[in-house]
């Protein structure tokens, strides 16, 4: 057995166990899942502690500023503001770096969502009613996208109260909010299937050799 | 994760309403297993789209040469893994040549497991009759390149072996060289990339397999653009019974129909229980 | 991780079909008039070259348009490609920037383009043995503008919103009566609290799997802050595991402020808002042990939640715990739809925090959010008639980038 | 001041990405990527934070002996186990020991996780599509019908009916028009409640983030 087939078989191994462990959840809580989650939450840790430092730290901090490009001390002293949570009396400055995170997030987020969530969702809402060289149930699908459109978001209105028209036109906006999630979560059934699928060919095959 | 606990003197019926959901996940484990270990074979029938990649693949002439594009990750290997197998193997039964490359990192590795179990049972060598690439960072660029000079981005295969030392890569300088192209691909960069440029730009004949999530994004390119498509664990189990080597997609496909119809089944169960409790209550109120 | 992209593609599946239908029939064509043989005589040239300063940009770019040249999809049809090529002199030497395939007429020369320098195009059309030039266009600059009129309606928009959000806001303060309609999942809020006290057993609350940027997160915690309140008044312990540090550092800071407003800060356990991990499914694996181990009464899943929503839902119901789920991704709400007590959804999230304060300057911005909500849909009417009259000027004010300007 | 000054960095920083959208021009051009960086690189520091919350929080436990402690180790070990190579010994690059403990334990473990949503839309769907009101109801019918298309079965169950007309039909009908009619409605409707959220961060109304709503 040469090192590179005894590291396939080991992490194989390894990987077997592991997926049972967390699979005995779904009997009750028991030693072997506890002993996997705890694992699993170190290991996830400990991964992107380092995966953190190669890929983000070095690269956008330690590179520029070892090339001395200044620009990246403002970077460098709100990150260790960050860490004077670590000492409770200066811990106050680590709302600096937040405000900034919170700031820059929310600015970057009223125009996108302006943009892609508000102008193109209404162009692409924007279509033809005409029935003139249409099939009648492209229009009748055109109608019905409107109609549910329109209702969801009354549904939303929250300055007024759902009764009267307001509260049938919301009633109607309900309907094919039900209807959407009703069919998302039938979509995806399948998809979660073969998820498993693949967790059992991982153990029947290439573990156990079985299949 | 006990269930809640049940009260006493309660009638059949509104036990099994609340059925304890440990029983249901046995019977979708039972429902998995059971067709993976023993393949029942459930009648399926080629679709159009599968049948012409393989009729495709068929007509090509013994030493044609093959692209085969590795886009994907172990994420997504069982729905794009079994299609991989099914076809190396057709190619290698009709004495076809496969340069395999990768333009997901984990795809080189993926090309290597599979290309060592599809030759397993045929006569054919590494270098001579197929070559693995390796991974390419670049996407659509890395496509492009190819049609100048495949050395432009793969001066070297996986191995690190020049491609002047493969006999293989001898004849095959750019995409004039290749005759069908075959692009597995789980998202982006994949196959909308190598339909812009193999076909559009270079007029390569391009077939594909995705997974059944992005298949109906990808079935109006066919078959105009895309000579055939294998659309998730279906389409890959079409495939398996197109070239006659039933593997992991046909024991998949049983395993996911079957699944499925069980969730179906106590989705109507689980409906006549609860009308036939509610009945009983509406009986036990107009009695009191 | 599922992201929120991935829903909205059964939208865009319609208009995606039809234009690869409409593509590949093209391709088609253009196969079938590929057969004629090659010949050695040059092709005709590619005709109109128009170069201009790429628009809306920093600089550095040149946009180029041209007539396909007559042996390009007609003619004699062998026309490979075209050669973009450039030169600060009229009479060159000029040097290939750009080469693109037949069929194509038009590129952005992004090509170390240098800004304010006069620049000479020239486009050479190719068959298999032979070139031919065009003439030549120029001089042109690539400038640098002040301001991105492509973008001057997500800025119109923009000021709309502030400006409406910004009178209600100011209403609000001088004291008009704002209405504010039942949001049963809010409702529900105390009652669950008010459950576990009686219980004697914890409250366990998730702001969701994201970072702090997410204003999905932000809304969780301004909830958080309300909730910490009550909790705190009912004398019951409310465990928080986080994903994100920094966000585990603001819920830290919420839940403790959340206490002291209701005068028992003795009772805030920094060790019930904690770190575990950021990546998803070990932080699941540990949420669902504190479920079963802890056995919390409530659990509140509110923020940005992905995959993984289900497994958690889940398991929480087998806990028999009551479950307020609130999110507005749109791809996980039906897991907790199916799996919790109540839902929150969408913009109900945002609109908590104004619910549960009855702030009046919150309450005004929701009055706001509702007046853009009307001119919303006053955009699609207006839109749909304007259409529909055959006038298409109004739908092309919502393109992006802005076109009309051009 | 200790509250004013992070409400000042909050506005300027806020306003500051809602301008540069517009602007091209210099120094604007260049604000996103800065900004993003500067992002990204608190975000690092801040994973210090919490690693020393983790361990903090599981060496009480195993110092207090609290139930159940010996957990606390494994977790610690798995940590320890996987960042000492990770940072000293050969890094992150294949083949190292980093990777073998990413691929063979932490990969296996994800999709395990992860495979589990097959057993819980099970059992999820067996609770929830029951007729018990008619929003229950219209969900179970959209639900069911749209399994229904996605299996050969379904189908056949409507061998009847012309072609274009069958179950998957159906289902993709329902998927292209009322749901996505529903899906957008709650996109914009939630797009309005974040960017509303966002201008009152920027504000400064909405400010419970800094403690004390």
């Amino acid at each position: 057995m040469t090192l590179e087939t005894f590291d396939t078989t080991f992490g194989l191994w390894i990987g077997a166990l592991l997926t049972l462990c967390i699979f005995s959840f779904l009997y009750k809580d028991n030693p072997f899942y506890r002993f996997a989650e705890h694992l699993f939450v170190g290991v996830s840790a400990g991964y992107w502690l380092v995966y953190n430092y190669w890929n983000i730290v070095k690269p956008n901090l330690i590179d520029p500023l070892a090339a001395r490009r200044w620009q990246y001390l403002l970077p460098l002293a709100l990150g260790i503001f960050m860490l004077t949570r670590l000492c409770p009396k200066i811990g106050w400055l680590s709302r600096w770096p937040i405000a900034f995170m919170i700031g820059s997030g929310s600015g970057l987020m009223v125009i996108t969502y302006l943009q892609s969530n508000f102008l193109e969702q209404i162009k692409s809402t924007l279509v033809p009613l005409d029935p003139s060289g249409q099939p009648w149930y492209v229009l009748a699908n055109n109608l019905i996208l409107l109609v549910g459109v329109v209702s969801g978001l009354v549904y939303f209105f929250f300055s007024k109260a759902h009764t009267g028209v307001t509260g049938g036109v919301a009633r109607i906006g309900i309907v094919f909010l039900m209807v959407s999630f009703g069919a998302s979560f039938g979509y995806t059934v399948m998809a979660r299937i073969s998820l498993l699928i693949g967790r059992l060919y991982f153990l029947l095959h290439k573990c156990a050799g079985f299949i | 994760m006990d269930s809640v606990p049940t009260k006493p003197r309660r009638s059949l019926v509104d036990r099994l309403k609340d059925i304890d959901r440990r029983v249901i996940f046995v019977f979708i484990a039972v429902a998995v297993i059971i067709p993976m270990v023993w393949p029942i074979g459930l009648s399926l029938k080629a679709s159009p789209p599968s049948r012409a990649l393989f009729r495709e693949v068929e007509s090509l002439p013994r030493g044609s040469v093959v692209l085969m594009a590795f886009d994907y990750d172990p994420a997504t290997e069982i729905e794009l893994g079994p299609m991989c197998l099914a076809f190396l193997k057709q190619c290698f039964r009709k004495g076809l040549k496969v340069v395999g490359l990768a333009l997901w990192p984990q795809g080189a590795q993926l090309a290597r497991a599979s290309f060592s179990e599809a030759a397993k049972g045929y006569n054919v060598r590494y270098g001579v009759d197929y070559v693995n690439l390796g991974f390419k960072a670049g996407g659509i660029v890395v496509i492009d390149s190819l049609g100048k000079d495949f050395r432009e981005s793969f001066p070297v295969d996986v191995d690190g072996r020049p491609l002047s030392d493969l006999p293989l890569m001898k004849k095959v300088k750019n995409f004039a060289d290749i005759d069908f192209v075959m692009a597995l691909s789980a998202g982006d960069p994949g196959l909308p990339f190598w339909i812009m440029i193999a076909q559009g730009r270079f007029g390569r004949k391009v077939g594909g397999g995705c997974t059944a999530v992005s298949a109906p994004m990808l079935y109006p390119y066919f078959p105009n653009q895309l000579v055939g498509l294998l659309g998730g664990m279906k389409g890959a189990a079409e495939y398996e019974l197109l070239v006659g080597e039933k593997g992991p997609a046909t024991r998949g496909m049983d395993a996911q129909s079957i699944a499925h119809a069980a969730i179906v089944f106590f989705i109507i169960i689980g409906n006549v229980f609860f009308f036939i409790s509610k009945r009983k209550q509406k009986l036990m109120g107009a009695r009191a | 991780m599922l992201t929120r992209a991935s829903v909205s593609f059964a939208g865009r599946r319609l208009l995606h079909l039809s234009m690869c239908v409409l593509a590949g029939s093209l391709v088609l064509c253009c196969q079938a008039l590929c057969q004629s043989p090659p010949s050695d005589t040059p092709p005709f040239p590619a005709t109109n070259l128009v170069a201009k300063d790429t628009p809306d940009d920093d600089g550095g770019s040149i946009t180029l348009s041209w007539t396909l040249s007559a042996d390009d999809s007609g003619g004699k049809n062998d026309v490979i490609g075209y050669e973009v090529r450039r030169s600060k002199d009229p009479n060159g030497p000029f040097e290939t920037v750009k080469s693109v395939s037949k069929g194509t007429s038009g590129v952005t020369d992004e090509s170390k383009v240098e800004n304010d320098a006069g620049y000479y195009y020239q486009v050479v059309t190719k068959d298999v043995g032979s070139e031919t030039p065009s003439t030549v266009f120029g001089p042109i600059q690539a400038g640098v503008q002040w301001f991105n009129l492509g973008r001057l309606n997500t800025l119109i928009v923009t000021l709309i919103y502030i400006t409406l959000l910004l009178y209600f806001i100011v209403q609000a303060k001088k004291g008009a009566k704002l209405f504010i309609r039942r949001i049963a999942g809010l409702d529900a809020l105390e009652e669950a609290v008010g459950r576990a006290t009686e219980m004697g057993k914890p409250i366990l609350y998730v702001p969701g799997i994201s970072t702090i940027s997410d204003v999905a997160t932000i809304a969780s915690l301004n909830i958080l802050s309300g909730v910490a309140r009550t909790v705190a008044e009912y004398d019951t312990r409310i465990i928080v595991p986080n994903y994100d540090p920094i966000v585990m550092t603001v819920a830290q800071e919420v839940v403790r402020e959340g206490f002291l407003a209701a005068g028992k800060p003795e009772a805030y356990n920094e060790q019930d808002v904690f770190y575990v991990t950021s990546s998803q499914f070990p932080f699941v694996a540990a949420v669902d042990g504190i479920m079963v181990r802890e056995r919390p009464a409530t659990n509140l899943f509110i923020g940005m939640f992905f995959a993984e929503s289900l497994i958690l839902a889940e398991t929480g119901a087998s806990t028999g715990a009551i479950q307020i789920a609130g999110t507005d991704a749109v791809a996980q709400l039906p897991f907790f739809i199916a799996a919790c007590d109540y839902t929150l959804i969408g913009e109900e999230l945002y609109a908590a925090s104004a619910y549960l304060s009855r702030a009046p300057l919150l309450l005004g911005s929701l009055k706001g959010q509702d007046w853009m909500k009307m001119f919303l849909i006053g955009c699609i009417l207006i839109g749909l008639i304007t259409l529909n009259a055959g006038y298409d000027g109004f739908k092309s004010l919502f393109d992006i980038p802005l076109t009309i300007f051009r | 001041m200790r509250r004013e000054i992070p409400l000042i960095i909050t506005f300027i920083c806020g306003a500051t990405m809602v301008v540069q959208f517009f602007i091209p021009h210099d120094p604007f051009d260049g604000m996103k990527a800065y900004f993003q960086n500067s992002y990204m690189v608190i975000a690092g520091f801040a994973m210090i934070l919490g690693i020393c919350n983790l361990t903090m929080l599981h060496l009480k436990k195993v110092r207090d002996k609290r139930p159940k402690w010996g957990y606390s180790i494994v977790l610690m070990a798995g940590l320890v186990g996987i960042a000492v190579p990770g940072f000293f010994f050969g890094g992150i690059e294949e083949k190292t020991l980093f990777d073998f403990i990413f691929q063979n334990a932490l990969v296996p473990m994800q999709s395990t996780m992860f495979a589990l949503l097959a057993f819980f839309v099970a059992s999820a769907s067996y609770r929830a599509f029951r007729a018990r009101t008619v929003d229950a109801a219209l969900l179970l019918v959209a639900g069911f019908l749209v399994m229904l298309g996605r299996v050969p079965l379904g189908d056949s169950l409507t061998w009847f009916m012309p072609e274009g007309f069958r179950m998957s039909d159906l289902a993709n009908w329902i998927m292209a028009v009322p749901n996505t009619a529903g899906q957008r409605a709650i996109m914009m409707g939630a797009a309005l409640g974040i960017v509303a959220t966002s201008l009152r961060v920027i504000l400064g109304i909405e400010r419970s983030y800094l403690g004390g709503g």
